[in-house]
C-alpha cells in the first residue's frame, strides 16, 4: 500500500540549512578576487543627461573601472519586453517603451541608474559615487496618473504624444443595453495607491565569466532563472550551454524578483564578460525602494447595475493603471484586475475601458496579489453599497450574485493574463461563506454583541468578503526525477523556490509514489545547469504547474521500477509494492529488492540499452495547463477603531480558503498567515509616498511601516477542497490567496465600525490621519 | 512643504527692502550661508552648510528675484543641489509700512528631494522652521547695526 | 549604505575624550550607544570627519540616588540598564514605564540614556520626560563642568545646549514629592515607531486633593519638547474635576505649533495632543490620588 | 582613508584576530571577514532585525556597530546555536511549526528570542512581546513563530541543554 504523503503536514526538508546559517544567500557568495559594484541614481524623476564625467571616481585608491551608457556603446539597449499585450483582444493600443541599462537621454524615474561604478569594496565603491560629476538639467515632472492624462502634462516618453502606455476595452453581454432597465445604478470613484513588496532580502547579482572555461555563471535573486539564462545568453551573444544562472535561496520575493531585465541584471554581466573578474551588487534597502518595482496604483470610475432585490444585472469599470516609466510587464496586472472585479458572481454584462499610464515613478510589475486585491476591491465595495442602499443584508446580496456550483467551468468571455478568455474551472462559493460566518458567529456578533458594545461608545465592525483568485497559469514546467545508485532519489525543476517550501511538498509526491522517506529525496530548483526548460514560480503557480510535472516524472520512474522489478522477482506488476525504498512481493514481504539495486541493473557495464529503451531509473516530464486553475474563499474580520485617536485593532481574522487538493497544509497555512500580513499592511500602514517632484517621502522602513508582529492577528483557517479539473493532482496555487481579499475587508469592517450616516470609504490604504479626515467629514490635507 | 508666516521689522520699508537686495545681509539672513554674490539685477549664486545635528548638508544653488516692485513686494525663487539632496522653492515677499515698522508677510513653498526627502521627511518641516526663525533674527540684528550706523 | 571614513578614537577616560573634543571640535561627533548617529552615518547623512566612541568610559554608567534622594544616571547606561532598575522604578515611575516605549529591546541593548538625550530628537521619549520631571544634564569640557536645566537644554531639532568640546556626563532627576502622579500617553502606528504625537504629565496633589502642580510635556509637536504652560496653570490650587482636566486638555492646542508630515496633518497632530493630554492627566492625577505613592 | 586597527574578537568560543577599517560595520565583518554568514542584512537602519546578533550576551543590531567595537568582546551568532543533526530546542520548535519560509529573517528571530527564553520559559505576554517585536518577517505573519516560542519554551523548561 503506497504511503499517504500528499496532503501530510510534514516539516520542511530545508528547515535545517536555514536555521543554522547554512543556506547561500546571493549576498553569502564569495569569489577569489571578486570585486564590488555600486550604482549612481538620480535624485530627479524626470531631467535630461547633459553629461557625466567620471574621471575623479576612477582616480580614487581601490576604483577599478565605472562606466556610463557611452561606454556600453552598441551593447546598449532598452531590455527586451518581458510579456508582449495579448494579441487575442483585437485592436489593442501598446506602446512597449522598457528599461534601460544606464540613463543616456533622459531620466524617467527617481533612481534611474546613470554610472556604475566597479572597486575593491562596497564602501570604496561608494565613496567614488560622490566623485563623480553628473549635468542633469531638471525637467517638469508627472507623479498623478490622472493629470498625466492632461494635454499639456509633460511626458514621459518623448516620441509618444502622450502617456498613454496602453488603451483597450473589455465588454461580455452589453452593458449599455441593460443599464438603462436596471432598478439601481450605483456610480463610484474609487482610488488605490502603490505599495511596496518590501521583502527582506534586497535584491543581488553576482556575475562570474571564467574566461578560460568560456563560462558565465549568475547567481541572482531571481524567481525565473531560466528566462535570465536565456536572455543574457542571446543578449550577449553566448550559447545557452555556456550560461548558467543560479537562484540559491532566495530572502523573499513576491513579485518583483520575476522581473527581467533589471538593469543590474545587464550591467554586471557585462563588466564581468569585458573585466574578466567576478563582480558583486547587492542592492541596499534605500535602492530598494526606488530600484525594485512597485504596485497597486489604480484609479477606477465604476458603475453597477442592479435589480431592486439585489441582483446584479451588469457592471462597468473604467479605470486608469499606473505602470510608472516603463512597461516591460505587458498587462498582466490591470488584466488580472478586470477577472477579478467579476470574482465569484455572475456578472451577465460588463465592459471596461482600461487605460495603462507613464508616470515619472519606478516601474510597475506583480507585487503578490498582481492587480487581483484592486479587482475584489472594486466589486466587494459596490456590493456593499449597493447593499446599504437597496436595504438588503450583505451577506444576503453576495448569496444571490454567487455563481451557482453546476456552471463550471464558466467561460466569462473577456480575455485573461494567459491571453485566454477567462475559464473559472470549478468553485463552490456558498459553503465557504457559510462556514466563515459561523466560525465569527456572524448572527451573534451582529444582533447581540455589536449593538451592545455600540451603547457603550465602542466603536466595532465586523466584514465578510468572498474572492476569487486565478492561479497555475501555464505556459509549463518540467522535472526530472533519478534513482541513482545509492538508493537516493535526486529532483531537479526549473522553477526558483523563496521560501515556498518546494524542497518538501514537491518531495512528499516523489516520496509517495516511488515509497521512499521523504527526507531521502533531494529536490534542486533554480539552477538552470540542473534543468533546462521551464518558466518561474509567479501567480500561484508552484503547486499547480510545477508539482504536476514533477508528479508525472516520478510516475514514469514508478512504471520503469516495477517493470524492472518485475523481471527481477519474476512476478506480475500488479502483485508488486513499494515501500520504505524497495519493491516487495506483496503475498511474499521477504522477497523484495532495493531501488538502488534496481537502479544498478538499470545501467549494467555491458548490454545496458536494447533499441528503444534508455539506461537509468530516470523520468522526465512536462505540464502545461489548458487554462488557470481559480482557488477562491471567504475571509471574515473583526475591528476596533479608538473614535479619538483613529488607532485600528484587529480583534479576530477568520479565512475559509479553497485552494484544491493540498499538498502540505502546514505549508498552505504559512502561506495564508504571510500573505494575510501583506495584506494588512495594505490596507492600513503601507503607502508608497511620492511628492508632486516624484520624490519618495518614505524610502526606508522607519516610514515604510511594514507590520509588526503587535500588528498582526491571530489568524483561524478552514479549508474547503475543490479539486480542479484540469491537472492530475486536482491542486491549485495560494500564493497570494491571503493578500487579495484584505483591503475589502478591511474598508468594510472599518466603515461598519465607525457607523457614521454618509461615510464611504472608497480609497486603500487607509491611515489614521484619513480615517481622522473622514470621520470628521473634512477633505485630504496634505 | 508650505512656508509662511510674518515678522514685524524696526525700521522703514526702504531701508528693511535694502537689507533683502544685499548680498552680505543676504547672507546672513540664511544661516550657514558660505558664499554668496550678486551675479546681475536679479540673480544670485552662493554656498550654503546647513547644519541639523550630526547632518551636515552643503548646497550650492542660485537665488532668482523676480516681479519686483520695491520697496513693496517680490518674488523670490531658489534651487540647490548637494550630496545630500536638491531643494526648489519660490515664494513671494511683501513690506508694508505699519506705524511700528514694517510688516513683512512672505509664504511659498520648498520642494525638497534626494537623500534628504526620503529619509530626513522629519527633519526638512522642521528645520526649515528654524532656519526662517534664525534668518529673520539675522535680518533684525543688520537692521539694528543699519540704524546704529546711521544714529551716530 | 556605508559609511563614509572618518578617524576613529576610543578614548579610555573622559580627560582624554574632553581632550580630543577641544582639538577637533565641529569635525568630531561623540560616538555613544551609536543607534541613532550610525543609521545617519550608513545613509550619509552625517560624514563627521572624527568620532570619539565614550563606550570605554566605565565611569559614566551608573544608577545611583543620592542622600537627598536624587536619581543619578550616568550618560552611558544604556537604555536596558534603566529600564530594568528598581532605584528607577521606584524614583522615577514616569522613566520606568517609558523605557519599554523606546524602540525595539535591540535598539535598547545598546542605545545609551545620554545618548538620547543629547541627540535631541524632538520625537524622543526621555527629552520630553525629563523636562516634565525638572531634570539637569552634567555637561562637562576642558573648560569646566556646568549643570544645565532639561527645560533650556534642547534648543532645536537635533541640536542641544552642548558645545563641540563638551559632553553629557550625568542626568540628575529630583525626587520624587508625596503624592505626585505621572503617565505618558502616545499614539503610534506600529508599536516600535515614533509617536505621531506623545505627552508626559507629571502631576502634584496636596493635603487637600487640591492640585500643587501639573506639568504637560509633548514630544513629536516641535523641533524640541513643548511643555504647555498655561494649559496646566488653570488647574493650580483647584480641586480636579474630569471637566477641569478636559477643560486644561482643549487648551493645549493654543501653545502648540506642530508641523505636518507623511503620517499626520497639523490638524490631525492637534487633535490627539488634546486627546492625549486629557488622558495623562486623568490617568496622573488617579495615581497620585491614589495611596501609596508618597515620597521615595 | 582612516587607517587600519588590529582587533581581537571571540566569535562562537573562538578568538578572532583581524586588521580592519573603523568604518566597517560589525555585520559586513562577521559576514565577509569571518565568513559566518547566517546573521542577515536587510536595512543597514536598525529596524528589519535580521543582523540581530548576541554581544556579550545582549541581542544588538549588528548593522548599527562598527567591528572595531567588538575589540575585547564575546559575540554569538546563529552559527553557535546547534548543528544540522543536533538543533537547539528552539531551532527544533521553529522547524516543528513551520516559523519560517525564506528563512532570511530567522537568524535574526533566533538571536532576538534566545535571551528572553534564556531568562526565563514561564512566558507572560509581555515576554512574548519582547522576543518578538523588534524583527521584521515578510512571508509568515508571525502566528507560526509565536506557535515556535512557546513550544521551546516547554522544551526548555523540561530540562533541554540551553
Amino acid at each position: 500500500m503506497m504511503a499517504k504523503l500528499i496532503g501530510k503536514r510534514i516539516t520542511r526538508n530545508e528547515d535545517p540549512r536555514l536555521l543554522t546559517g547554512q543556506a547561500l544567500f546571493v549576498d553569502d557568495v564569495e569569489l577569489p578576487g571578486m570585486l564590488h559594484a555600486a550604482f549612481l541614481r538620480s535624485e530627479y524623476a524626470h531631467a535630461r543627461l547633459k553629461g557625466i564625467d567620471l574621471s575623479a571616481a576612477l582616480e580614487r585608491p581601490g576604483v577599478v573601472a565605472a562606466f556610463t551608457a557611452e561606454d556600453m556603446g552598441d551593447d546598449w539597449s532598452p531590455g527586451p519586453p518581458l510579456v508582449i499585450p495579448p494579441p487575442t483582444i483585437e485592436d489593442v493600443e501598446f506602446y512597449t517603451r522598457t528599461q534601460v541599462p544606464l540613463v543616456k537621454d533622459k531620466v524617467r524615474h527617481a533612481g534611474e541608474p546613470l554610472a556604475i561604478v566597479i572597486a575593491e569594496s562596497r564602501y570604496i565603491a561608494e565613496d567614488a559615487l560622490d566623485d563623480i560629476v553628473v549635468d542633469l538639467e531638471p525637467l517638469d515632472v508627472v507623479t498623478n496618473i490622472e493629470r498625466a492624462l492632461d494635454p499639456d502634462s509633460p511626458l514621459v516618453h518623448d516620441d509618444l504624444e502622450s502617456n498613454i502606455a496602453a488603451h483597450l476595452v473589455q465588454e461580455k453581454g452589453d452593458y449599455a443595453a441593460i443599464r438603462e432597465g436596471a432598478d439601481k445604478v450605483i456610480k463610484r470613484r474609487i482610488v488605490i495607491e502603490r505599495g511596496a513588496a518590501g521583502a527582506m532580502e534586497n535584491r543581488g547579482i553576482v556575475a562570474s565569466w571564467d574566461i578560460k572555461q568560456q563560462q558565465l555563471t549568475v547567481w541572482d535573486t531571481t524567481q525565473s532563472p531560466i528566462p535570465i539564462r536565456n536572455g543574457l545568453a542571446s543578449m550577449f551573444g553566448l550559447s545557452e550551454y555556456q550560461v548558467r544562472v543560479i537562484a540559491p535561496f532566495v530572502g523573499g520575493a513576491f513579485g518583483p524578483k520575476i522581473m527581467m531585465f533589471y538593469p543590474e541584471e545587464v550591467l554586471l554581466t557585462w563588466s564581468t564578460l569585458k573585466m574578466g573578474s567576478p563582480i558583486k551588487w547587492i542592492e541596499d534597502r534605500r535602492e530598494n525602494f526606488y530600484a525594485t518595482t512597485q504596485e497597486r496604483g489604480q484609479v477606477h470610475e465604476v458603475e453597477l447595475a442592479l435589480t431592486s432585490d439585489g441582483r446584479i444585472l451588469g457592471l462597468r469599470d473604467d479605470f486608469l493603471h499606473d505602470t510608472g516609466a516603463y512597461d516591460p510587464y505587458g498587462l498582466t496586472i490591470p488584466l488580472n484586475t478586470q477577472c477579478h472585479v467579476l470574482g465569484p458572481y455572475e456578472i451577465p454584462n460588463f465592459s471596461s475601458d482600461l487605460k495603462v499610464v507613464f508616470t515619472n515613478k519606478t516601474l510597475t510589475t506583480p507585487v503578490r496579489g498582481a492587480g487581483r486585491p484592486q479587482g475584489v476591491y472594486v466589486i466587494e465595495r459596490m456590493l456593499d453599497i449597493a447593499a446599504r442602499e437597496l436595504g438588503i443584508d450583505r451577506v444576503e446580496i453576495r448569496k444571490r450574485n454567487y455563481l451557482p456550483n453546476d456552471v463550471f467551468p464558466y467561460d466569462n468571455v473577456i480575455i485573461d493574463q494567459a491571453f485566454e478568455s477567462f475559464i473559472i474551472d470549478s468553485g463552490d462559493y456558498l459553503p465557504a461563506m457559510e462556514k466563515a460566518l459561523e466560525m465569527i458567529s456572524y448572527e451573534k456578533f451582529t444582533q447581540e454583541e455589536q449593538p451592545k458594545l455600540r451603547e457603550e461608545g465602542r466603536r466595532v465592525g465586523i466584514g465578510v468578503v468572498s474572492f476569487i483568485e486565478t492561479t497555475g497559469v501555464g505556459p509549463y514546467e518540467g522535472a526530472r526525477v533519478t534513482i541513482e545508485s545509492s538508493g537516493k532519489i535526486s529532483v531537479a525543476t526549473g522553477v526558483g523556490t523563496q521560501g515556498q517550501g518546494h524542497f518538501t511538498s514537491f518531495a512528499q509526491i516523489v516520496a509517495e509514489r516511488l515509497g521512499v522517506d521523504v527526507r531521502d529525496v533531494h529536490l534542486v530548483t533554480g539552477d538552470t545547469a540542473q534543468f533546462h526548460w521551464g518558466t518561474g514560480t509567479f501567480a500561484s503557480r508552484g503547486a499547480v504547474v510545477a508539482a504536476n510535472a514533477v508528479n508525472a516524472a516520478a510516475l514514469i520512474v514508478r512504471g520503469k521500477v516495477l517493470e524492472l522489478a518485475s523481471e527481477a522477482l519474476e512476478t506480475p506488476e500488479e502483485e508488486l509494492e513499494i515501500e520504505d525504498g524497495v519493491v516487495r512481493v506483496a503475498k511474499i514481504p521477504t522477497r523484495y529488492i532495493s531501488l538502488g539495486d534496481l537502479a544498478q541493473r538499470s545501467n549494467p557495464l555491458r548490454g545496458a540499452v536494447e533499441p528503444g529503451t534508455e539506461p537509468g531509473l530516470e523520468g522526465t516530464a512536462y505540464f502545461g495547463p489548458k487554462y488557470g486553475a481559480t482557488a477562491f474563499g471567504t475571509h471574515a474580520m473583526i475591528v476596533e477603531v479608538d473614535p479619538e485617536t483613529m488607532i485600528v485593532e484587529i480583534k479576530r481574522y477568520i479565512i475559509v480558503e479553497d485552494c484544491g487538493t493540498i499538498l502540505n497544509p502546514l505549508i498552505v497555512e504559512g502561506q495564508l498567515h504571510g500573505g494575510v500580513a501583506l495584506g494588512i499592511g495594505n490596507s492600513f500602514y503601507e503607502k508608497l509616498v511620492f511628492d508632486d517632484n516624484g520624490q519618495l517621502l518614505n524610502a526606508s522602513f522607519a516610514d515604510y511601516l511594514i507590520p509588526t508582529a503587535a500588528e498582526i492577528p491571530t489568524i483561524e483557517i478552514a479549508h474547503q477542497v475543490t479539486p480542479s479539473p484540469l491537472n492530475p493532482l486536482g491542486s491549485k496555487g495560494v500564493g497570494e490567496a491571503g493578500a487579495i481579499p484584505v483591503p475589502a475587508l478591511f474598508a468594510q469592517a472599518v466603515e461598519n465600525a465607525l457607523d457614521v450616516e454618509g461615510l464611504e470609504i472608497l480609497e486603500s490604504p487607509l491611515s489614521p490621519q484619513r480615517l481622522f479626515e473622514l470621520f470628521h467629514g473634512e477633505e485630504k490635507d496634505a | 512643504m508650505r512656508i509662511e508666516g510674518e515678522h514685524v521689522f524696526s525700521g522703514s520699508r526702504e531701508d528693511v527692502w535694502a537689507m533683502v537686495r544685499d548680498p552680505e545681509v543676504l547672507a546672513k539672513l540664511l544661516p550657514g550661508t558660505t558664499k554668496l554674490n550678486q551675479l546681475s539685477e536679479s540673480e544670485y549664486e552662493g554656498e550654503i552648510n546647513l547644519r541639523i545635528g550630526p547632518i551636515l548638508g552643503s548646497f550650492s544653488g542660485r537665488i532668482f528675484v523676480e516681479d519686483e516692485v520695491p520697496p513693496e513686494s517680490c518674488t523670490l525663487k531658489a534651487e540647490g543641489e548637494g550630496r545630500a539632496g536638491f531643494f526648489k522653492g519660490s515664494g513671494t515677499v511683501h513690506l508694508t509700512e505699519q506705524d511700528d515698522g514694517t510688516l513683512m508677510v512672505y509664504e511659498g513653498d520648498i520642494q525638497i528631494g534626494g537623500k534628504l526627502a526620503s529619509i530626513g521627511q522629519r527633519l526638512i518641516d522642521m528645520t526649515s522652521k528654524t532656519m526662517i526663525r534664525q534668518g529673520m533674527k539675522g535680518l533684525d540684528a543688520a537692521l539694528e547695526e543699519r540704524k546704529a550706523e546711521a544714529a551716530d | 549604505m556605508k559609511p563614509a571614513p572618518f578617524e576613529y578614537i576610543a578614548p579610555t577616560t573622559v580627560e582624554e575624550a574632553l581632550g580630543h573634543l577641544t582639538e577637533h571640535g565641529y569635525d568630531a561627533k561623540v560616538l555613544a550607544g551609536g543607534q541613532s548617529l550610525i543609521p545617519m552615518m550608513n545613509f550619509r547623512l552625517a560624514q563627521p570627519a572624527v568620532l570619539v566612541d565614550l563606550n570605554k568610559l566605565a565611569e559614566l554608567s551608573f544608577i545611583r540616588s543620592d542622600k537627598d534622594g536624587e536619581l543619578r544616571i550616568g550618560a552611558m547606561t544604556r537604555h536596558y540598564q534603566v529600564e530594568h532598575d528598581d532605584l528607577v522604578a521606584e524614583h522615577a515611575p514616569l522613566i520606568h514605564e517609558a523605557m519599554p516605549k523606546i524602540a525595539t529591546p535591540q535598539i535598547r541593548s545598546r542605545g545609551t540614556f545620554g545618548g538620547s538625550i543629547a541627540h535631541a530628537d524632538p520625537a524622543a521619549e526621555l527629552t520630553a520626560i525629563c523636562v516634565a520631571l525638572d531634570g539637569r544634564f552634567r555637561c562637562l569640557s576642558e573648560r569646566g563642568e556646568r549643570w544645565v536645566p532639561a527645560k533650556e537644554f534642547f534648543l532645536g531639532m537635533f541640536t542641544s545646549a552642548l558645545e563641540p568640546d563638551e559632553i553629557l556626563v550625568e542626568i540628575a532627576i529630583p525626587p520624587r514629592a508625596p503624592r505626585t502622579g505621572w503617565a505618558l500617553e502616545e499614539a503610534v502606528r506600529r508599536a516600535i515607531d515614533f509617536a505621531l504625537v506623545g505627552v508626559s504629565a507629571v502631576v502634584t496633589l496636596d493635603a487637600q486633593d487640591r492640585c500643587e502642580r501639573a506639568r504637560l510635556v509633548f514630544l513629536s509637536v516641535g523641533d524640541g519638547p513643548v511643555e504647555t504652560v498655561k494649559a496646566t496653570e488653570m488647574l493650580v490650587g483647584k480641586e480636579i474635576t474630569p471637566d477641569l482636566i478636559r477643560a486644561a486638555a482643549e487648551a493645549v492646542t493654543a501653545e502648540l505649533d506642530p508641523s505636518a508630515d507623511i503620517h499626520a496633518s497639523v490638524k490631525y497632530r492637534l487633535h490627539l495632543a488634546r486627546v492625549l493630554a486629557r488622558r495623562a492627566l486623568e490617568k496622573a492625577f488617579a495615581r497620585a490620588a491614589a495611596p501609596g505613592t508618597q515620597a521615595a | 582613508m582612516s587607517k587600519a586597527m588590529d582587533v581581537t574578537v571571540t566569535v562562537n568560543g573562538e578568538v578572532y584576530q583581524k586588521t580592519i577599517e573603523p568604518r566597517l560595520l560589525l555585520s559586513d565583518f562577521i559576514r565577509h571577514e569571518l565568513n559566518l554568514s547566517g546573521t542577515h542584512v536587510g536595512c543597514e537602519q536598525g529596524v528589519c532585525g535580521a543582523c540581530t546578533i548576541l554581544f556579550d550576551g545582549m541581542p544588538v543590531r549588528s548593522c548599527l556597530m562598527l567591528a572595531v567595537q567588538a575589540d575585547g568582546h564575546e559575540i554569538r551568532t546563529v552559527e553557535d546555536l546547534g548543528t544540522m543533526e543536533n538543533l537547539h530546542p528552539l531551532q527544533e520548535a521553529f522547524q516543528e511549526t513551520h516559523a519560517l519560509q525564506c528563512g532570511f529573517c530567522t537568524s535574526g528571530f533566533l538571536m532576538s528570542i534566545l535571551p528572553v527564553l534564556e531568562e526565563t520559559t514561564d512566558l507572560s505576554e509581555e515576554d512574548l512581546k519582547r522576543a518578538l517585536e523588534g524583527n521584521l518577517c515578510r512571508c509568515t505573519g508571525y502566528q507560526h513563530i509565536r506557535d515556535a516560542v512557546q513550544l521551546a519554551a516547554e522544551k526548555m523548561s523540561s530540562g533541554g541543554e540551553s
